[in-house]
């Protein structure tokens, strides 16, 4: 079967306002850099974002979050952009922090079809503020929901057009989860291939979380903090 | 004379063994890489993804789809494996990481860590320190005894926000080696030259001094 | 004439859409695979850990590395990925597997079904039976309307322990085609050749006629 | 880090009578026959096994179970074997059956430091009995608590020194979560290579998970129902 839409603005056809969306990437490594392009060009606003960052002041969801789209972060590190601590300061942006690994594992929770389960993440801190606690094993825990989302955004290296991706090093980070949780997933790729071409045995994502695929182009590939060796 | 950042890394480097599966924090904890004593062999974890993590890289070999857990351009070294967050923190909540290093703005007797969050300055989130406090078996905090003002970090109990609750192991300072026990702060080793008298000015916690402590050796 | 289990397989096969991702449970719905008509593009998913499973392999192709669910051998088609069992069932779970195929010793008119344990006999488990019925979007049964006896096996209560609660949507039987709904089995479809009065004989389930019930055009 | 052994003789150093121990596999696809046939031989007994299955009459864990090695085996499908439904009918042996899907999520859990969650299957089912049960999203749950094991013994295709391990096709299946759940796991491997020879994007189980590593011998990989095109 395939899932192949043309480009980016094919790609982001139904999305609507207010929805809720997950963006896969780690700062902005691994993000959807044409889809969120394309969302930042179209009307769609008062979106609930979940996603680990939320980009730069010019790159990645700092475009979405200069155009306004977003009323809501969902993520676990933010604040690498002014107009973030702007819209958030004057209260336009809301903004909900939960730790990374409760984050990944809500999201992947949203996709495996666990509506709940149990983390020792956050407890006794404000993030177990309003949320259900239970000892197991001597130890404190929260209870935390899943994650998920009417459309989830990922980027991976190749893709087959059966949906199937494989990701390149640390560019993987929440794409994989996200891709289970999206009602529907939008994958771009940098190099898309027939099915067959991948090796069956080493697919990260299988196709099955996959609705929708393109080949993405012009990737900046932005690096945030160029570290070299001496 | 206090130890700077660098003695901090090293001293801390000791608590590494043979085999570890370590997670380094930014800041302090992230030097301790360049301490590891030779022939201990080392496996860093960086929590976006990745076990095997090597020095950064040259301008020929740097790759953006290759980043640390501080966005930090990296390489990484033979027997490398990379994986999706929800896999990393599996290995982090699920115990399999050995020792987990990280910066705190205060440590309470208790064992309390404080990291994240200062009233009134910039919430940037806690990223994956919550998730690593509560689960890794072994927790050593690298950080400076006092702040700016002389005042202690160590206390009986933590004013800022919490990351984690009863879960510090040992504090390495730019003072002295310290255990988090039932009692208290329990004194291990003093900086060269320091006194147990500066330490215990230095700590408004519950500090134990139990026979001669001696100076931590370089 | 009631049905052979081929016929059965075939009118359940048309159940099946274009793009759908299906399980296919032991015995007649394995037989579903051959009558997905042309021009549909189906993926079936094994729920040992594949997606895109092929037909049974020659000699020269058979791999023991290679089964189903049912432990037969098989083969992959262009597209196919393989993974772990907590990943499979994440798509079972997850509701990302499009319609489920499965046999049943006894349907509930309420879409309770038994299928996995008979008190007396040997008991072998569920496999992954109670994972598929609780999760799947659409659960298409796939039985004999009657036992060797002749007593109904469409039940206003089932009388086995169960796999699942309220979870069928559809049953084709050697019959009739029936959906259930909140008031009871909906007839949609005879058999060739059987009448209303035979299906309503064997259902000891309420049985809901409405109109006229058209016969399965093959 | 060399995680060699010599072979299985080695890797079942410190196995102990009434230990938990699980088992990779899906029927006698992907077991690791060599670990298998060595604690077959060995004199420990009372084991508490987690596995899908329990082998077959003369292979697999059916070994362990002619000699009376095995007090209980938490699994979801069984009884392909004479001599099991015999200990099991004569109250030798204990069984506990759960959901394949819940078997394998339960497993995960327990190495992923998640110590429970909740899942619909079993719900209404004789696997509720004396489970919790909530309501999430208008459907029922069951609370389902984690597995882990004192040893977990898997079988790959090709691993690497650092533990690191990739399996081919369907043998898969429990192998990657049963190597996250053990205090100690041994993995056997078809192919045993150095460090820096499997492409890191495409490591199954990662080397932390895994403790003990060795290249088995003589695999049979018995095929339980041989099915040909015809």
């Amino acid at each position: 079967m395939n899932k192949t839409v043309k480009n980016a603005k094919e790609a982001i056809e139904g999305f609507k306002d207010n929805m809720t969306v997950m963006f896969g990437g780690f700062g902005l490594c691994g993000i959807p850099e044409n889809t969120i392009l394309e969302l930042s060009k179209a009307k769609v606003k008062g979106l609930v974002c979940i996603s680990n960052n939320c980009g730069v002041d010019d790159f990645g969801l700092g475009l979405m979050l200069n155009n306004h789209q977003i009323r809501k972060m969902v993520s676990s590190y933010v604040g690498e952009n002014a107009e973030f601590e702007r819209q958030m300061l004057s209260g336009e942006l809301e903004v909900e922090l939960l730790p990374q690994g409760s984050l990944a594992e809500k999201i992947r929770a949203g996709g495996a079809g666990i509506p709940a389960f149990y983390v020792p993440a956050g407890y006794g801190t404000e993030v177990g503020i309003g949320k259900e606690s239970r000892e197991f094993n001597g130890k404190m825990h929260l209870l935390e929901h899943a994650l998920t989302a009417d459309f989830a955004v990922v980027k991976a290296w190749k893709g087959d057009t059966a949906g199937n991706l494989i990701y390149k090093y640390t560019a993987n980070n929440f794409n994989n989860m996200m891709a289970m949780a999206g009602k529907i997933t939008i994958a771009e790729v940098e190099e898309l291939v027939p099915v067959g071409e991948l090796d069956p045995n080493f697919i990260h994502t299988p196709g099955i979380f996959v609705q929708r695929i393109f080949q993405g182009e012009n990737y900046i590939k932005r690096i945030e903090q160029l570290t070299l060796s001496k | 004379m206090a130890l700077d950042k660098n003695q901090i890394a090293m001293r801390i480097a000791r608590e590494i063994k043979d085999g570890n599966y370590v997670n380094l924090g930014i800041g302090i904890p992230t030097l301790v890489a360049n301490f590891i004593p030779e022939g201990i062999i080392v496996t860093l974890q960086s929590e976006n993804g990745m076990l095997g993590m090597g020095p950064f890289p040259t301008m020929e070999t740097v790759d953006a789809d290759l980043i640390n857990a501080g966005k930090q351009t990296i390489t990484y070294l033979p027997g490398a494996s990379f994986f999706d967050s929800a896999t990393s923190f599996a290995m982090i909540r699920g115990g399999h990481v050995d020792v987990t290093i990280l910066g705190a703005f205060e440590v309470s007797e208790k064992g309390d860590i404080a990291s994240w969050k200062v009233p009134g300055k910039l919430i940037k989130g806690m990223g994956g320190a919550m998730d690593l406090v509560a689960s890794a078996k072994n927790i050593i905090v690298a950080m400076q005894h006092t702040n700016k003002e002389g005042q202690s970090k160590l206390l009986k109990e933590c004013t800022l926000p919490l990351t984690g609750v009863g879960c510090v192991k040992r504090i390495v300072s730019d003072l002295a080696v310290l255990d988090v026990t039932e009692k208290g702060f329990k004194l291990l080793e003093r900086a060269p030259g320091v006194t147990v008298e500066q330490i215990q000015k230095a700590t408004e916690g519950t500090l134990i001094v139990e026979g001669d402590i001696p100076e931590i050796q370089f």
